[in-house]
């Protein structure tokens, strides 16, 4: 029983739609939503790393360490916005966050 | 010294026009204007003397042609123009004749114009206009011309519109600007014409340049052939017919008579009006060239001449008769050109200066000594009052009839002669030929006219608010010296213009001339004018003296004829109901469209379509970050079904 | 040899003053008063240095000098690359003129003062760098930038139905420049270069040229007003300040008659010669539709509003005759409209300063009270008319003798501009400067020695112009004659195709 | 045979950890999850032979990234705040949309992308000499550009964060100045002004 590429791309390919759906089936906490954003970024780094593997590229390394700065990054930032939000209306229910409409 | 002739109006306009602002400032102020009209009188004067000299010393050169070169004005790929001054004796006798009326009426105008005016405006303006006038004869190429050209129309403007606070000097301005406006679109084109076939707007290159050789080259427009030359003649046809008020363009001249008298004598004698009849004589070449334009010229004057005389039979205004009266002499010049008699033209040109300054002047006297009355059957049996005037007024009238002696029957019978000698008896000629002699007859019963109910009739004013006195000496003076010389010119000076001697005057000019010893003029046509002349006194003496009813029965018997020449054959009313009115009312309508309509079916109709679209698709922005979320998947999803379906398949 | 940047120079002095009064601090009045002294002194050592390169200018070489060239993307050979010939030389110095005018003799509104200054010193920048910029990417950006400035200034420093006329001339100006932002990412993407000079003797194919043509065309024509593009014009002239009226028909509506002459015809040369009568048949719909508006238009900003359209109509027609009378005629018709429009709008300032209102019919018999406003009023009349010794009349004289020289038909009908202008300033002095005066202008005092000054600068230049119109057309001789062989140059190609 | 093992170990447990992540009720759990499912990923990189980033995920993803969210959540103590329920009305179509999307997925993944051949994963980064130093090279050498962007990155947003709510400190809490309050005197905060009438106090 050989794992092959497919089985990696499989499991990063299911990851990748529990986080999309994560996305759809969440309505209320942000928190969640940031999650769910994680969770693909978790599918994406992995499937970088198969075909780094694959194609035996180092590059697919690389990317992987910067998406994974970026998302640091922004997740930082979001979690700021996210308790400073917090302390102003003492919820991070979604569905208040509609402020964004014109 | 020319530079002298020039400028010293030019000047008068400047000292006068710095003076006019003070006066304006602190009301009006005697010796303030006393001093703008002695500059400017002086400045005018000092022109005319030089003028007159430096005729005299180019009658003793030899060179026939002088010519001034001051500088390039500007420069444009192969057009090329400049500023220069041309003197050859036509444009001397012009420059003087100009000059000197000139001075007559700004000498005249201190005892004229009333206190209350300001009269260094006055002053200044008439310096302006005598400048431009002689900036306009002594132009060497047709666009320094049409620098004098345009600013005449300008200074008659100003002029006009002198008495700026009455709506009707207003609106009469406002129509000699705009109908000479209208015909410098003939001077453009013209002017355009002729470079694209000459390749100069020199007037010395024109003369130079043989025209008959180029008269066949033509141009299409949309396919139909127009022969240049014909094409530049009708342009400066154009052009020459609304500055000289002949009929269809004629009808800002009545109006003109809104301005104060002086202004009149200077726009109908000497400036604005003869400065077509000049530009004409100055392109003469092409007009010896064009039959077209020469018949033309002969269907308008000859109308103009019998227009002019007939509409003034029936003028109450003593302005507006001798205004109409201007209009007809001006048609009998334009008819001397159409037959190619430009010497004629120019002659009757410079004796009409001098009747028609004295005629206007003399009008002038009698609205001044009844006190500011213009029409004529309220005045009456002025003679005793005043017989300076009388007798000027009666000088002036003979000399325009063209009774024998008297300047303008030599000019006049001139033109007659030559058009009854004329080699080519064309239709139009023969037209011509009546018009002239049946115009003969209407002069003289208006003239008759007027003399008898201003001078002779009973009293018809009020004797308790009008005093009538003799005017000033000042005015006299002015009336008899331009008397003397309207009888003198005539014979005096025919040999030169048009008789024996005239090439010494036109040489060095450049069109055929054609001259008319004086004993070769016929009698038959000078007996022949002569009766119809008797017969309208005789008339004018039965209407007016033995049958006054007659008149009365004449307008019940011929109401649309009476009624027709009485509104000076509906041309205002026709101008007014068919160009003025609809296009203003075209320019409201459409003022309204652009500032409504065109904006609501165009810019704003694709605003409105935009802004319903973005309301239509505004659900799809909830401001829910789930949902942005949620649509940004969707994208995904619906990129990779695509993907799907059209790379996916092969 | 000495090689000073005077050109960048000149496009960053206002940006340095804009700087130096965005510290200011302090009262209102204060603030007023010291940016007006700050953007009076620049305009003037703009004008200055300006003025400068009008001297150093050589008159003889029709080339582009004073040329700075610095490379930014090699790629597309996209450079800092600014250079002026006589065309642009012309424009450049009357623009700066035109703002020392405007600052000098325009009071600057007590609040917002900063934003005021900045924006018309921030258009005096772009103005420049759009007339001398040697790389298509760089004059679209000038371009565009100048149009920034003019949104603030008509919306905040507006009047009336300002933001309604605010968006409707962003509208117009965004379609515009979306339209020539194409055509550009086009030209430089076929040629992988976007030096102008390079575009001046390339030929594109006649399709490709149409095509282009069309949609810069379109988007100069937007500028200057030309028919179905027009309706911009009345309203932004109506709302905005008049200062910015000043500078609108001054500065930047020409920049539709310099871009047709700088990108048109030596770029596209065929489509231009071909596109002539369409050209000709719009600008004669403008000059008689605006010309007839303009007869009865009550508002005075608008009247003008239209004037200056009919104007701006008979220039384009000017560059479309394609030789050298109408060129050059059309670029002296653009400097002497400048000025004599700006005349216009300062006598207006002044009526506005007696009595608040746009409306002709409140101006009566103004003649009685002021005379001395009332000749300045007439002498700039003549220039609108272009009568002889005024600058408008070298400029509609050879702008008329281009056309003639290239169609006689429409010449004739071009011919009755004359007549139009004449129609519009007559009513315009019967009404406003003739007449008694009403309850309102009785008490008008006439205007003081400061605002004589002003109108007499203006008078003076229509004079000068008028009286020794060779000053500004030798400049422009060399560069002309440049523009015109290009241009032949490009239509022979068609005839060998 | 081990790999398999291993692969469907920790595979299934990552998949589980992940629905987990997203279920559960108490955000305290999903992070957990989170960091649990995490520590999987790791595993599975280590298959991939990417045993560095393997640790880099652990020590800055689970160290550092996920401890925040853990301090956030505890912070906001969201417990009691959000009580959601599982399924909506969205459930449904969602799920569909998932199906599709996964189907397309696999599509692409056997057909669309042809020059993939299922191979089993051996890659020889041991031939380029040891992996972690070649990968510093990679970085610091080729790729220093975006490593400095990078770090600028995460630069800019710490300043951002830091600076988002510092401000909001600040501008929110009115703060007792007791010096302020100390020097405070009747000459410099009363005034006596005699009013004229008409006039009032200018």
């Amino acid at each position: 029983m050989e794992i092959t590429i497919f089985h990696y791309l499989m499991l990063s390919g299911l990851v990748f739609l529990i986080g999309v759906f994560g996305i759809f089936l969440n309505r209320k906490s942000i928190i969640s939503l940031i999650m769910s954003v994680e969770v693909i970024f978790l599918a994406i780094n992995i499937n970088f790393i198969i075909f780094a593997s694959y194609w035996n590229d180092f590059k697919g390394h690389v990317l992987v360490l910067f998406i994974l700065t970026v998302s640091a990054a922004e997740i930082a930032i979001a979690l700021v916005a996210l308790v400073i939000y917090f302390n102003n209306r003492h919820t991070t229910i979604v569905d208040d966050l509609s402020n964004l409409r014109g | 010294m020319i530079w002298y002739i020039i400028l010293l109006p030019f000047l008068g306009f400047i000292a006068a026009g710095i003076i006019s602002i003070f006066n304006a400032k602190k009301e009006n102020n005697n010796s303030l204007n006393f001093l703008a009209w002695l500059l400017t009188t002086f400045a005018t004067g000092l022109s005319a003397v030089f003028s007159l000299w430096f005729f005299m010393n180019m009658t003793k050169m030899s060179e026939t042609t002088i010519v001034y070169e001051l500088q390039d004005w500007f420069i444009s790929g192969n057009l090329i123009v400049n500023f220069a001054f041309t003197f050859d004796k036509l444009v001397a006798i012009m420059v003087f004749v100009v000059a000197f009326i000139s001075f007559m009426v700004h000498f005249y105008s201190y005892f004229y114009i009333s206190k209350e005016d300001n009269l260094a405006r006055f002053q200044s303006y008439l310096s302006l206009f005598t400048f431009s006038m002689i900036f306009l004869v002594t132009s060497s190429n047709l666009i320094q011309m049409f620098i004098g050209w345009e600013l005449i129309s300008f200074c008659s403007y100003l002029l006009i519109a002198f008495w700026y606070k009455e709506e009707a000097p207003k609106k009469a301005s406002a129509k000699a600007f705009l109908v000479n406006r209208f015909a410098d679109i003939g001077y453009l084109l013209g002017t355009f014409a002729l470079f694209a076939l000459i390749r100069s707007v020199n007037f010395a290159d024109i003369q130079s340049a043989a025209i008959s050789n180029v008269a066949w080259i033509h141009f299409s427009i949309f396919g139909v052939d127009i022969n240049y030359i014909d094409f530049i003649a009708v342009c400066f046809l154009l052009a020459a017919f609304a500055k000289s008020s002949q009929i269809i363009l004629h009808i800002w001249l009545p109006d003109a008579m809104e301005a104060p008298t002086p202004v009149s004598a200077l726009l109908h004698a000497a400036t604005m009006v003869t400065a077509g009849v000049f530009l004409i004589i100055k392109l003469a070449p092409i007009y010896e060239v064009s039959i077209l334009a020469r018949n033309i010229i002969l269907i308008f004057a000859g109308l103009t001449a019998l227009y002019g005389a007939v509409v003034a039979c029936m003028q109450k205004d003593i302005k507006r008769i001798i205004a109409y009266s201007t209009m007809s002499q001006l048609g009998y010049m334009f008819l001397a050109i159409g037959v190619g008699a430009f010497s004629a033209a120019f002659f009757h040109l410079f004796t009409h200066a001098f009747f028609k300054a004295l005629l206007f002047l003399a009008a002038g006297s009698v609205i001044h000594g009844m006190s500011g009355e213009q029409n004529i059957s309220k005045m009456g049996n002025l003679w005793r009052k005043m017989p300076i005037t009388y007798v000027c007024m009666i000088v002036g009238f003979l000399a325009l009839i063209g009774i024998p002696g008297f300047a303008g029957f030599y000019s006049k019978e001139a033109i007659i002669n030559f058009i009854y000698d004329n080699d080519v008896q064309s239709n139009y000629v023969i037209f011509a030929y009546y018009s002239a002699i049946i115009a003969v007859f209407f002069t003289s019963f208006y003239s008759l006219r007027l003399i008898i109910n201003v001078f002779h009739l009973k009293e018809n004013y009020n004797k308790e608010h009008i005093h009538v006195h003799e005017s000033p000496i000042g005015i006299l003076f002015v009336l008899v010296v331009l008397a003397i010389l309207s009888v003198l010119t005539g014979s005096f000076l025919y040999d030169s213009f048009v008789g024996e001697t005239s090439q010494f005057i036109w040489s060095g000019l450049y069109f055929t001339v054609k001259t008319m010893p004086k004993d070769n003029l016929e009698h038959s046509i000078e007996y022949l004018t002569l009766g119809l002349a008797f017969v309208a006194f005789l008339l004018v003496y039965v209407i007016y003296i033995r049958e006054r009813g007659l008149s009365a029965s004449m307008k019940k018997t011929f109401p649309s004829v009476y009624n027709l020449v009485l509104n000076k054959f509906y041309f205002d009313e026709i101008y007014e109901y068919f160009i003025v009115n609809p296009s203003l009312k075209l320019s409201r309508k459409l003022g309204r469209f652009d500032d409504d309509s065109y904006d609501k079916y165009g810019v704003n109709l694709f605003a409105s379509f935009v802004y319903r679209v973005s309301r239509t698709f505004s659900f799809l922005q909830t401001g829910f970050i789930n949902f942005y979320a949620v649509i940004m998947v969707l994208g995904v999803f619906l990129i990779l079904t695509y993907c799907f379906f059209i790379l996916g398949i092969k | 040899m000495f090689s000073m940047p005077i050109l960048s120079f000149l496009i960053f002095l206002p940006i340095v003053s804009i700087l130096i009064i965005l510290t200011i601090r302090g009262e209102q009045e204060l603030i007023a008063k010291s940016v007006k002294y700050i953007a009076v002194l620049t305009a003037a050592i703009h004008l200055v240095l300006s003025l400068y390169v009008w001297f150093s200018f050589s008159r003889i070489d029709g080339d582009y000098q004073f040329v700075e060239k610095i490379a930014l993307i090699s790629a597309i050979n996209f450079n800092y690359y600014l250079g002026i010939d006589g065309i642009s030389l012309l424009f450049l110095i009357f623009s700066s003129l035109l703002f020392l005018i405007v600052f000098l003799f325009i009071e600057i509104p007590k609040n917002n003062a900063k934003l005021y200054a900045i924006s018309f010193l921030a258009i005096l920048s772009f103005s420049v760098g759009t007339f001398a910029s040697l790389d298509l990417i760089l004059f679209y950006i000038f371009y565009e930038a100048s149009m920034i400035p003019v949104f603030f200034l008509m919306g905040i420093f507006g009047s009336g139905n300002k933001i309604y006329a605010t968006f409707k001339f962003m509208l117009y100006t965004i379609a515009g420049s979306m339209l020539m932002i194409i055509a550009i990412v086009a030209m430089v993407s076929i040629t992988k270069n976007s030096s102008m000079q390079f575009f001046d003797t390339f030929a594109f194919d006649y399709k490709t040229q149409v095509y282009l043509f069309s949609a810069i065309f379109i988007a100069l024509a937007i500028k200057s007003g030309l028919f179905p593009f027009h309706s911009w014009l009345p309203d932004t002239y109506e709302t905005s300040p008049l200062a910015l009226n000043i500078i609108l028909s001054g500065v930047l509506m020409k920049y539709g008659i310099y871009g047709m002459i700088r990108i048109l015809m030596p770029m596209f040369p065929l489509a231009m010669f071909d596109s002539s009568i369409i050209v000709y048949i719009l600008s004669i719909i403008t000059l008689f539709y605006t010309g007839f508006i303009a007869f009865t238009e009550n508002n005075l900003k608008k009247l003008f509003a239209y004037f200056s359209l009919s104007h701006l109509a008979l220039i384009v027609a000017a560059v479309f005759s394609a030789n050298t009378q109408g060129i050059e005629g059309a670029l002296f018709q653009a400097i002497s409209h400048s000025i004599y429009t700006t005349g216009v709008f300062l006598t207006i300032v002044y009526f506005k300063t007696r009595l608040d209102s746009n409306n002709k019919d409140y101006f009566m018999g103004l003649a009685s009270n002021m005379p001395i406003l009332s000749i300045f009023i007439v002498f700039i009349g003549l220039a609108n008319i272009g009568l002889p010794m005024t600058n408008g009349f070298i400029g509609e004289f050879l702008s008329l003798f281009g056309i003639f020289q290239n169609n006689r038909f429409f010449a004739i009908l071009f011919c009755f501009a004359v007549l139009i202008n004449a129609i519009v300033i007559i009513r315009f002095n019967r009404y406003v400067i003739f007449g008694n005066v009403n309850e309102y202008t009785k008490s008008f005092k006439d205007i003081n020695l400061f605002e004589i000054t002003s109108l007499a600068i203006i008078a003076l230049v229509i004079l000068f112009m008028g009286i020794y119109p060779d000053v500004f057309l030798d400049v422009v001789h060399s560069s002309v004659s440049n523009l015109m062989e290009n241009f032949k140059n490009g239509i022979i190609i068609k005839n060998e195709i | 045979m081990l790999e398999a093992i291993i692969f469907y170990l920790f595979g299934t447990v990552l998949v589980l950890a992940a629905m987990g992540v997203v279920l559960a009720k108490n955000p305290v759990y999903s992070v957990l999850l989170l960091i649990f499912a995490f520590f999987n990923a790791a595993a599975i990189f280590v298959l991939l032979k990417a045993e560095f980033l393997a640790m880099v995920l652990i020590i800055v993803y689970v160290g550092a990234v996920a401890v925040l969210f853990l301090f956030v959540v505890m912070l906001i103590n969201l417990r009691t705040a959000e009580k959601r329920k599982l399924f909506t009305k969205y459930t449904i179509f969602a799920l569909i949309l998932l199906v599709i999307l996964g189907i397309e997925l696999c599509i692409f993944m056997f057909k669309g992308i042809s020059d993939i051949k299922p191979v089993i994963l051996d890659s020889n980064f041991a031939q380029l000499g040891d992996a972690v130093s070649y990968f510093g090279q990679l970085i610091f050498n080729k790729y220093y550009y975006l490593f400095l962007v990078g770090g600028l990155i995460l630069t800019v947003a710490m300043i951002g964060a830091v600076i988002i709510v510092d401000k909001e400190e600040t501008s929110n809490n009115q703060r007792q100045d007791v010096f302020l309050q100390n020097i405070r005197s009747k000459e410099n905060s009363v005034k006596a002004v005699k009013v004229e009438i008409e006039k009032g106090i200018k």
